[in-house]
């Protein structure tokens, strides 16, 4: 099971799409930041596993996974001092409190 | 044995993420979550890219789940659980993602990837990812520490203009 | 009010008591039953807290970990002791003073019995004159140790703590000795004193002092230098002269801030205007200056005790027959003395009876709590602790 | 003892010895460490003191710790009304369980691991971020004003010394070409190999700042500050939770003192006595240092700390870790 590569595929999918469940489904900022962070965590599954299992240099997929963490962090960065700065400014950190960026 | 492993990670990892999102408190969501990246991560040691697989443990659970984790402390409970659960939305939204699940993978699985079987651990090794980093993946290394930066400037500027309006005293008291 | 008792109508009609205050202290509590809308919180410290010295409870309004508000409630050791003074004849009230204060018990012993002595011109003789002033610096040396470790627990430095608390021991051993009391002293009474004091006691006070200046260059070494310590005291919880007047701030409280008003300079009584000592003061206003005027004011101490013992005369400590009945002359006498916290005073109204009609206990902690709470705004909850520790208060005392 | 391994290998299979007998071992060192120290902190206050200590029970009050434990076992574990019940009995477990991982990937001699990781040092430092998890479980699940106060000063303590704790360590890295624990000793230990200590001096005095913070150790126990926040984030934890909150602080002292031993002071090299002995020694030193800093040094303020770790710990470490970069190329060129 562990030496096939739709196994691993099929893990991350699972991943992305409870992340995915996650984005559509909550309305708190903080937790739809974590549905994100899953889906992100999903791809760099399958970037690692695609590294391992096919042909071609490697590194690759790592160091793309690495870049995935790298960006994920920024995203979590900025995320996180978004919310910040709506539950000072509403009180909430909930995306209906943004309402009014709706054009 | 290995198999063994995996199938417990496998199981860890997705029950975490499941927690991570069908749970109601937003604390709740977020062990799920650090449950989720442990697992994925002890996939990824699986896989054999060590070095991620630290990484990943360092950075998302390390860092963005305690970040989150503060972000959580910094609002009050009671704000946490008003949340719109109606039939409609959680049908909606599982509908998309098991249809995605479905579509998604039925294309990856009949996908033909050119396979090669398990790589040399030595192409793994962290020493190989430095070097490779710094020599055939040096511009995208350069444009993500630039993303980095950029990113932390914009989380300072936001995070400090909402804490421009409060009037509360600030006289003798250093900046944290 | 309709369905008031006779009996406290009569209590309200009664001349001794006073109308009500309106209550200052405790209306914020109603508060912390709802979070404030603007992001702070209410967050209450005590009665029961590691740090709060007795039973004070704060109410502290936080932002972050910065105060915003701060309302001491107090009360939850009060044990009227003006009241049950008013139950009994003069002699009666003796053991209460030094239940007010436990760590000055006997300054508040002393004061009492001068009080009474002054307003009723009984005679003291000369040996229990010094004896009474010697024990009293005596005293006035274990409170500030205690104050001095219990400032560095509550900085979070446990090792000074220990090391004071062994050096409080030896004086301790030494009144114990004299009066056979360890904390809460009955050794004045009035005309002199209960007892004469053992052989020995000189020359074991005189060996206390040696080693007790060789423990302050210890002290000196391990907390006056620290960076982290002298972090902590510096700058933090500045009194101005200001407040302090306008609180009535006294004691090494006042003295840290520049003001140089010490009562046994200003209003001598007992032995003090014969012995040389001087008043230590200081114009920061922050808790190390109450630190160093503490630390000064304890040299100074061991300095009117060694003189003391070298001019302790000859002769009785008292009446033959101790004196229960005093005979009270009608009218208001006022006496005060300095106690380790500043000036306590003893407020008493006297009439033809054996039992005073009124006693008023000027106690200094009351005034210095009442000015911490305007310092406290804008600072950190780490402070809150250090200037709580620094101003040092007793709790019983105000309360009493 | 090794008809009992093969016994058991007969049973278990290769795995499962492995398994069991680390576990084992883990556990008894996670213990006799605990007890150990929990009565060599209070006899080394009672010296600095100036009093004896534990006396009462076993020679010298040894065993002291071992009634402790007893007392705390049989405590009633109290659970308040308001607190989230799973999370609040999750927190200990969750704080605790790392230290098991770490104590494996120590190398308590030169080939002496239990897993022996590539990048074993990072390894250590990413399951520190995951104990942290479980301190603020604790706190947040307590429902309680001073664990939560607790619970945030925690947080920010600990990232803001992670940087330091991780940058002083790179230094030793770069010395070491290496980020397995196993090779960093190795590179202090072979023909010419000198302790790092001697090459990285600022990087230990900085490690050692940081790891006793990492640990919320006195001077920088500001997240249990008994004085201003009563317990901290274990305000409300009784017996067994508190008992476990409590091992793995003891654990985590363990950790870091022999990370900092492998790292700076060559791990089990030293002669005459067996490798093992030598690394538990040092560890002990160490230990030593930091015990002695608790019943020294008063408590800092919240924002002391953070200035001490942005202001002056960072930059400290970033300009060491420059500085030993330079000098390595030098030395490299002129060789």
């Amino acid at each position: 099971m562990s030496e096939a590569l739709s196994s691993y595929l099929l893990f991350s999918c699972a991943m992305f799409a409870v992340g995915l469940v996650g984005v559509l489904l909550r309305r708190n900022l903080v937790a739809m930041l974590i549905g994100v962070e899953l889906m992100l965590n999903a791809v760099l599954i399958n970037l690692v596993a695609f590294a391992r299992f096919t042909d071609g240099q490697p590194g690759i997929g790592q160091v793309f996974a690495l870049f995935i963490i790298g960006v994920a962090a920024a995203e979590a960065a900025v995320g996180l001092s978004i919310v910040l700065a709506v539950h000072k400014a509403r009180g909430a950190i909930s995306v209906d409190a943004l309402e009014e960026l709706k054009g | 044995m290995v198999d063994l492993a995996f199938g417990f990670l496998i199981v860890v990892s997705l029950a975490g993420a499941v927690m991570a999102v069908a749970l109601k408190k937003v604390f709740h969501n977020l062990i799920g979550f650090g449950l989720a990246i442990l697992g994925s991560a002890g996939v990824t040691v699986i896989l054999g890219a060590e070095f991620v697989a630290l990484m990943q443990l360092l950075i998302f659970l390390g860092g963005i789940a305690i970040a989150m984790v503060f972000a959580v402390m910094m609002s009050t409970p009671r704000e946490q659980d008003e949340e719109d659960r109606s039939p409609g939305r959680v049908l909606g939204a599982v509908g998309i993602g098991s249809g995605f699940m479905v579509v998604v993978g039925f294309l990856m699985l009949s996908g033909v990837f050119p396979a090669a079987g398990p790589q040399d651990d030595a192409l793994f090794s962290a020493q190989h990812l430095g070097l490779l980093l710094l020599s055939d993946y040096a511009l995208p290394f350069e444009a993500i520490s630039l993303l980095l930066l950029a990113a932390i400037l914009g989380s300072v500027i936001v995070a400090r203009r909402s804490r421009e309006d409060d009037d509360l005293p600030t006289e003798g008291v250093e900046g944290v | 009010m309709s369905t008031e008792s006779a009996t406290l109508k009569a209590y309200a009609a009664h001349p001794r008591t006073p109308e009500y205050a309106p209550l200052r202290f405790g209306t914020l509590t109603p508060a912390l039953e709802q979070a404030p809308e603007d992001g702070t919180y209410y967050l209450n410290m005590g009665p029961q807290h590691p740090s709060m010295h007795g039973v004070l409870r704060l109410l502290l309004r936080l932002d972050g970990e910065k105060v915003v508000e701060c309302e001491p409630v107090i009360g939850y050791s009060h044990r009227a002791h003006e009241k049950m003074a008013e139950r009994g004849i003069f002699a009666q009230f003796l053991p209460n003073p030094s239940r007010m204060d436990y760590l000055g018990g006997m300054i508040y012993n002393v004061g009492y019995c001068q009080a009474v002595e002054r307003a009723f011109s009984i005679e003291v003789p000369e040996r229990a004159v010094v004896l009474r002033t010697l024990c009293c610096e005596l005293n006035r040396i274990s409170s500030h140790l205690l104050w001095f470790g219990t400032f560095l627990l509550d900085l979070g430095a446990f090792t000074p703590f220990l090391l004071a608390f062994q050096d409080r021991e030896k004086i301790l051993d030494i009144l114990d000795s004299a009066s056979g009391s360890r904390l809460t002293y009955c050794y004045a009474n009035f005309g002199g004193l209960a007892l004469d004091v053992p052989e020995d006691f000189a020359e074991r006070t005189r060996q206390y002092i040696k080693e007790q200046r060789a423990a302050f260059h210890t002290y000196h070494e391990l907390v006056t230098g620290n960076v982290i310590f002298r972090q902590r005291c510096e700058g933090v919880g500045i009194i101005t002269q200001d407040t302090i007047l306008s609180y009535g701030m006294t004691g090494p409280n006042a003295r840290a801030s520049g003001i140089a008003y010490d009562v046994r300079k200003a209003e001598p009584y007992g032995f003090y205007p014969e012995v040389e000592f001087d008043v230590p003061t200081r114009d920061e206003g922050d808790c190390l200056a109450r630190y160093f005027v503490r630390f000064e004011e304890m040299e100074q101490s061991l300095r009117i005790v060694e003189q003391c013992l070298d001019r302790l005369p000859e002769g009785p400590v008292g009446p033959k027959k101790p004196l229960v009945r005093v005979k009270p002359k009608p009218g208001e006498y006022y006496h005060c003395v300095e106690s380790p916290r500043g000036q306590f005073g003893m407020f008493i109204v006297a009439d033809k009876d054996p039992e005073p009609w009124r006693i008023k206990a000027r106690t200094p902690s009351f005034s210095n709590l009442s000015a911490m709470a305007e310092m406290l705004e804008g600072t950190m909850v780490a402070d809150t602790i250090a200037i709580l520790g620094s101003i040092d208060i007793v709790m019983p005392e105000i309360d009493r | 003892m090794t008809a009992l391994l093969d016994t058991l290998e007969g049973t278990l299979g290769g795995w499962g010895t492995t398994l069991l007998v680390g576990f084992v071992a883990l556990a008894g060192l996670i213990t006799v460490n605990a007890m150990f120290m929990v009565w060599f902190e209070r006899k080394v206050a009672g010296w600095v003191q100036g009093r004896l200590g534990p006396m009462e029970h076993g020679p010298q009050g040894t065993l002291q710790t071992l009634l402790d434990v007893v007392k705390l076992l049989g405590k009633e574990s109290i659970i308040p009304a308001q607190v989230d019940r799973k999370v609040f009995l999750l927190a200990p477990v969750v704080a605790f369980l790392p230290a098991l991982a770490m104590l494996s990937l120590l190398p308590y001699d030169n080939n002496l691991t239990m897993t022996d990781v590539e990048s074993g040092l990072l390894l250590v430092f990413a399951f520190g971020g995951v104990s942290l998890m479980g301190i603020f479980m604790g706190a947040w699940s307590s429902n309680n004003k001073f664990a939560l106060l607790g619970g945030m000063r925690a947080v920010s303590q600990n990232i803001a010394y992670e940087l330091p704790l991780l940058l002083s360590a790179m230094a030793v890295v770069l010395c070491a070409g290496s980020l397995n624990l196993g090779e960093i000793v190795a590179a202090q230990t072979g023909e010419n190999g000198l302790w790092f200590i001697v090459m990285q001096p600022v990087a230990l005095g900085i490690y050692l700042i940081a790891a006793t913070a990492e640990t919320n150790r006195a001077p920088f126990d500001i997240p249990e500050a008994e004085s201003e926040l009563v317990a901290g984030f274990h305000t409300e934890y009784t017996g067994m939770g508190f008992a476990v909150f409590f091992l793995a602080e003891y654990t985590y002292m363990f950790i870091v003192c022999g990370i900092g031993a492998t790292l700076f002071l060559g791990g089990g090299d030293g002669p005459l006595l067996p490798g093992p002995v030598w690394f538990i020694l040092k560890v002990y030193f160490l230990l030593f240092l930091m015990v002695m800093a608790r019943w020294t040094y008063p408590r800092l303020r919240f924002d002391q700390l953070m200035n001490l770790a942005w202001k002056f710990l960072i930059p400290l470490s970033l300009i060491n870790l420059l500085a030993t970069a330079a000098v390595l190329k030098f030395v490299e060129v002129g060789s």
